[in-house]
């Protein structure tokens, strides 16, 4: 049973980790691209029997155990942490190298974890090897922000499972959000899938990462919550309006977006959203098309995040308004551009098509009109911005290009052509999907209505697109997020507070004519005295000793 | 064999009379060569006798020793169960590797003619702290008290920092308040029962006819208790405490001193008052609860803003040990395990942490914040070993930290108190920006000058860091022994039997 | 812009083409309107349109100008 | 004060009684009140009336600091090693009865070692903290 383990996907991840921040050079090359690899021959090697169970702390705790989602997911993972780490090569960071192996090798072992406490270990090594990737890049504040939040989400996590534990063991099962513990759980998984109100997160910490790191990002920690979701949440209704908010949510941003890469992350929002509808409402077929919508979309939204990487790497920028011209100068990244944007929207004849049929498939056997309308019209404006504004306004427009420093080294472009390839495979292929994701056969792909239904949908946001370009064309600026409830709103509070509180003193001060600034200069004193504790003095502390003692006694004594 | 058995009968007191009897004879011999042998040896009596006497606990279930023979009525009795011969565990093996560490350490910020005092000082704490452990005598309780108090003044005073004289003098003052609080208590338990052997009071105490007396008692003791714990707020003379007292003394005392006050506390109230008791209609456990989380996130609040590294970690302190009041009022096995773990597990992280620190200080000379960035690249393996006290100071998954914190959940849970598990784990969050800050100047920033300067801390320091360090993991991932000893001392405060 | 005009003019004579392919497929409706040929050539212009109207609506109401410097700051 | 001859005299007769009702207080201590604590408080007295008298160097000269702090760790030496006597001899740690052939005699002289002990440690302690104040220079 114990020898299991040593099949665990994650173990060659971790292992490579610590290996390539001790190696340099050609050897960190080569075991940087090849623990990945190896994961992937064990994602398909382990044996999809029961775990081997170990006891920690009272717990039965299964470090591994795989069956066809865990496989699906593995597979996915692996082949974006292969394409990442190829992509990655001229990337000679060791830093960022480790800190992506252990993200991918957690993210490994969310997938296969076999009981409520290891996926939570790994959760939060999860949590550790992303932020290590934006700190690597030196953006130190936004990699705090990140940790706080998957913090914030761990700790919501860590309550609920404990909860859960109490009332029924550490196994892995579906959950019905309708107590505290399972509520927790929720909503901790919830932030780890950029769900509303924090989505904001994904768009704030992605772009930070440096060219390579991002594709990382793009790849496992909301795929990841999908899958937990999957496994615990299967078929809860409340996830549906939480999807399509984040649909629309991370469309909208993503048309108003200048900054390529944060397009792509509010993207990932979008999609997202696609997979959490399909959750909850929880048929066999909807899960397994969340499955592999999640699959596909790890392929292209790397593949647009490696395309983006390729152009920021060239000009020092991934800012729409800077860009244009560059077809040209960059014809590959380009194609790749275009590819990903297109299986973004599904078009026919690649994989997106696939995927988001079966979603869609899922929603019109469940009858629910609402979520397949709203879905529907957030596919065309998906064409909208992913299919049609990014590949124009950062490529082919006409402009004057900025200068393309840094070609695509061979690698790079080895990288992105294998992501584009599988995806078009699949597209053209659909069996190749389906077969190792049972649930799904059934669904119409490549039949004709479908196909000139989706046609049409993509032409006619293509004419919107052309006429309304002028209000499609990107600024500079920002757009106000949902992080404004935790940037803005508490200061604007404390502010709003202080000016009532001053009135409020002053209106006393008036009455009884004590001075304000005396009353405001002891109140201070006593909120540093007991926030800082800084000096206190002996006999205050004398005092409140006392105090304690007399409160006791008088108590009491009553 | 027979010698063997005879050294069993005699443990409970040779645990006591180890240190005493080094502390002593270090006094007399007063050569520093000398002096560090001398400590070590006593330690290791002590801490090799404490270790016999787990076992010796577990097959007998209770242990007692009678001083001069006499009856528990007339006589001084010591009583070990599996409550406290945790606790003697614990600060006996604290105390031996804090001795190993503290050669260098010593020799270093005491000046020579000092040092021996400074041992036999070291050594007079520690037999106070375990007297107060073991002794089931309340008035004997204080007369260690007083001892491991007195040493405790002299230890702090020793500091290099003319501000160590002031916080030894605060903590005086403070300190024998809660040592009069303390005995005024015990002397109102002694009008009403007519005993001072703890036993025996909770016989007589259903006999007692004025409750009140009782609750007067009550509160004079655990309003005293809670000077010595520094429970919040309570906590202000610990920070500079424990800031300026020389590193080793540093050590032993965030490590064992405030331990011991928290199983004196845990005896009162769950062996001798009942926990549930209420003052009025005030419950002793909400009051306890109060304080506990005021203590948890008003302390580690106040960790992120200090300066100071030993002050930021002695702030810390003041937060874990909320932790463990909180396990306390929760009475129920889970969360007194969680305490009882936390006693443990959180003398090895803040041993290690503090450890660590004087080292530094020991090689840069400061314990500023901003004097250790960037010593992570000079001294890796100690600022490892910091790493490792802090994460488990947050509760990383895999550090004992986690364990600890893993049963109060599970505590508050049992209780039906689901928001306050969620107020546990949020409170870690605040340790993640304490611990944050620390890390991040540590291994982040560009070394300054007096890192560039340093190297790696001295073997005979290193040694004692990591294997402090060490267990931190290694009780993190097998917790299956302190679990086991915690989960005993629980079950005998809730009145059941091992 | 002839080139605009152009494109507009080549897309919808493929939609248009697209519609009357429609007209002659077999359609399997899940509401029923949906298999209406050329429905979702109406649906996906209304519903783009829609997306660019909210977008842009959404954008004069939330969005904020900042030099390029500051937003290349803005991590600090 | 030194050259007070009246206080010096006076000094002079009180000693001597001092001392010895000192050690009537210590031996007593076995039947009635007393013992070492005060004893060794009352011989400790003497010493500091000494050094009051004619100067601190003098006092030294009698009872030196390094005597001193010889003394009090010695006092609880004495009393450490009573117990562990009664320990060796088959008692509990300080259990007096075995120290002699029968227990009434073990007891008194497990309660005279003792207290000589106590008072070795009371009146080197007293001693010790006078010479502490006395030494310090007003900076």
């Amino acid at each position: 049973m114990a020898e299991t383990l040593l099949l665990a996907p994650w173990l060659p991840l971790i292992v490579g980790s610590l290996l390539v921040a001790v190696l340099r050079g050609r050897v960190q090359d080569i075991v940087f691209v090849a623990t990945p690899a190896l994961a992937l021959i064990l994602v398909w090697s382990l044996p999809q029997t029961a775990g081997p169970d170990f006891n920690w702390l009272g717990l039965t705790l299964t470090p591994v155990v795989s069956d066809s989602t865990a496989r699906l997911f593995g597979t996915a993972f692996a082949l974006a942490a292969i394409g990442g780490a190829i992509f990655a090569l001229p990337q000679r960071s060791s830093a960022e190298r480790a800190a992506a192996l252990l993200y991918a090798g957690a993210a490994q072992g969310v997938i296969f974890a076999g009981d409520l406490v290891t996926l939570f270990l790994f959760w939060e090594v999860m949590a550790i090897g992303s932020a290590l990737v934006i700190f690597s890049n030196g953006a130190s504040r936004a990699g705090l922000r990140y940790a706080l939040m998957h913090a914030f989400g761990g700790v919501l996590f860590f309550a609920g499972i404990a909860a859960s534990i109490g009332s029924g063991g550490t196994a892995i099962r579906p959950f019905a959000a309708d107590s505290i513990g399972s509520l927790l759980m929720l909503a901790g998984i919830l932030v780890n899938a950029g769900a509303p109100p924090v989505s904001a997160w994904v768009a704030d910490a992605y772009p930070r990462a440096s060219w390579s790191g991002a594709v990382f990002l793009s790849a496992f920690t909301t795929k990841a919550a999908i899958a937990v979701l999957i496994r615990l949440f299967p078929g809860e209704a409340a996830l549906i309006p939480v999807g399509l908010i984040m649909a629309v949510y991370g469309m909208i941003y993503a048309l108003l977006e200048n900054d390529i890469r944060r397009m792509l992350s509010y993207s990932i929002v979008g999609q997202v959203g696609f997979m959490v509808v399909a959750i909850g409402i929880g048929t066999p077929l909807a899960l397994a098309a969340a499955g592999a919508h999640a699959f596909v979309h790890i392929l292209y939204k790397g593949l647009l995040m490696m395309a983006a990487g390729t152009v920021l790497r060239a000009t020092g920028t991934a800012r729409l308004t800077a860009l244009g011209g560059l077809a040209r100068s960059m014809p590959f990244a380009t194609c790749a551009m275009i590819v990903g944007g297109l299986s973004l929207s599904a078009m026919p004849l690649t994989a997106g098509f696939v995927s988001k049929s079966a979603i869609m498939q899922a929603l019109a056997d469940d009858h629910d009109a609402v979520a397949w309308f709203a879905l529907t019209a957030i596919s065309a404006g998906s064409m909208l911005y992913a299919g049609l504004r990014l590949p124009w306004f950062a490529m082919l427009r006409p402009s004057t290009p900025r200068p393309a420093t840094l070609q695509a080294t061979p690698a790079m472009k080895l990288a992105m052509g294998g992501a584009g390839l599988i995806l078009l495979a699949i597209g053209a292929a659909p069996g190749l999907l389906m077969r190792f994701v049972p649930g799904i056969e059934s669904v119409a792909v490549l039949t004709s209505d479908h196909i000139l239904f989706q046609l049409q949908l993509l032409v006619g946001a293509s004419i919107c697109f052309v006429l309304f370009l002028r209000l499609l064309v990107p600024h500079a600026g920002t757009t106000v997020d949902t992080d404004w409830l935790w940037r803005c709103l508490p200061q604007l509070l404390v502010k709003a507070g202080s000016a009532l509180s001053r009135q409020v003193l002053a209106a006393l001060s008036l009455k009884s004519r004590v001075d304000t600034r005396k009353i405001q200069a002891i109140s201070e004193a006593w909120v540093q005295r007991t926030m800082h504790a800084g000096n206190w003095r002996t006999g205050d502390i004398a005092l409140v000793a006392t105090a304690l003692l007399g409160i006791c006694l008088l108590i009491a004594a009553m | 064999m027979s010698f063997l058995a005879a050294i069993d009968q005699h443990l409970p007191v040779i645990v006591v009379l180890a240190p005493l009897l080094g502390a002593v004879l270090v006094a007399l011999v007063r050569v520093e060569i000398a002096s560090w042998p001398i400590a070590v040896l006593a330690a290791l009596i002590s801490a090799a006798a404490a270790f016999r006497l787990v076992f010796v606990v577990e097959q007998l279930g209770v242990v007692s020793y009678r001083l001069g023979g006499f009856a528990p009525e007339l006589g001084i009795e010591y009583r070990v169960d599996a409550v406290n011969v945790l606790i003697l565990l614990v600060v006996t093996a604290v105390s031996l590797v804090t001795l190993l560490y503290a050669r260098q350490s010593v020799a270093a910020e005491i000046d020579g003619g000092r040092v021996p005092w400074f041992y036999a000082m070291m050594l007079v704490a520690m037999a106070g702290l375990l007297g107060m452990a073991i002794t089931g005598d309340a008035f004997n309780a204080f007369v260690f008290l007083e001892i491991s108090s007195l040493s405790t003044y002299t230890l702090i005073a020793l500091g290099r920092d003319r501000r160590a004289l002031v916080a030894a003098y605060q903590y005086l003052i403070v300190g024998t308040i809660g040592a009069t609080f303390y005995v005024i208590g015990v002397g109102l338990l002694y009008l009403a029962t007519g005993t001072l052997n703890l036993a025996l009071i909770v016989e007589r105490l259903p006999d007692v006819v004025s409750p009140r007396a009782l609750i007067a008692a009550e509160a004079f003791i655990l309003v005293g208790i809670a000077l010595k714990l520094a429970l919040f707020p309570l906590h202000a003379w610990l920070p500079n405490a424990y800031g300026y007292a020389p590193s080793a003394a540093t050590v032993l005392l965030a490590s064992t001193a405030t331990k011991v006050a928290v199983y004196l506390m845990a005896r009162f109230l769950f062996g001798v008052f009942g926990i549930h008791v209420e003052i009025g209609p005030v419950s002793v456990t909400g009051v306890l609860i109060l304080l506990s989380l005021a203590a948890m996130f008003v302390a580690s609040l106040a960790a992120v803003f200090q300066r100071d590294v030993k002050r930021l970690l002695a702030f810390s302190s003041v937060a874990q040990i909320g932790y463990i009041t909180l396990g306390l009022a929760l009475a129920n096995p889970a969360g007194l395990t969680g305490a009882f773990l936390h006693i443990v597990n959180h003398a090895l992280m803040k041993g290690a942490a503090f450890m660590a620190i004087g080292a530094v200080l020991l090689r840069c000379g400061s314990s500023r914040l901003d004097d250790l960035a960037g010593i992570g690249r000079t001294m890796p393996a100690t600022a490892v070993a910091l790493t490792i006290a802090g994460l488990g100071l947050i509760g990383v998954p895999g550090t004992s930290g986690f364990v600890s914190k893993w049963y109060l959940v599970l505590g508050a849970f049992d209780d039906g108190k689901g928001w306050l598990a969620f107020m546990i784990v949020a409170s870690s969050v605040i340790a993640v920006l304490y611990v944050g800050r620390l890390l991040e100047v540590v291994w982040f920033r560009e070394p300054g000058k007096a890192a560039l300067a340093a190297s790696e801390a001295p073997l005979s320091m290193l040694l004692p860091t990591l294997l402090l360090a060490g267990l931190t993991i290694f009780f993190g991932i097998d917790a299956e022994m302190p679990a086991r000893l915690a989960g005993a001392a629980a079950t005998v405060l809730l009145g059941g039997h091992p | 812009m002839p080139i605009a005009r152009l494109v507009l003019a080549g897309l919808a004579g493929l939609l248009a083409a697209l519609i009357v392919a429609d007209m002659f497929v077999m359609h399997h409706p899940a509401f029923g309107i949906d298999g209406t040929p050329g429905f979702a050539a109406i649906f996906g212009l209304v519903a783009s349109a829609a997306a660019i109207a909210l977008a842009f609506g959404w954008g004069q109401i939330a969005r904020r100008r900042e030099t390029a410097a500051e937003e290349e700051g803005r991590d600090g | 004060m030194r050259r007070d001859i009246v206080l010096r005299v006076a000094a002079k007769f009180i000693m001597a009684p001092l001392m010895l009702f000192a050690l009537y207080v210590q031996f007593h201590g076995d039947y009635g009140p007393g013992g070492g604590f005060q004893a060794g408080v009352i011989a400790a007295a003497g010493v500091i009336l000494y050094a009051l008298i004619n100067g601190l160097a003098a006092a030294q000269r009698l009872v030196s600091m390094a005597l001193v702090e010889r003394l009090i760790p010695a006092g609880v030496l004495i009393y450490a090693a009573v117990g562990l006597v009664s320990m060796a001899l088959g008692g509990n740690f300080l259990d007096y009865n075995p120290l002699a052939h029968d227990p009434v005699h073990g007891q008194e002289w497990g309660v005279f070692l003792v207290e000589a002990g106590v008072f070795l440690t009371v009146f080197s302690s007293m001693i010790a903290i006078y010479y502490a104040f006395a030494s310090r220079r007003a900076s």
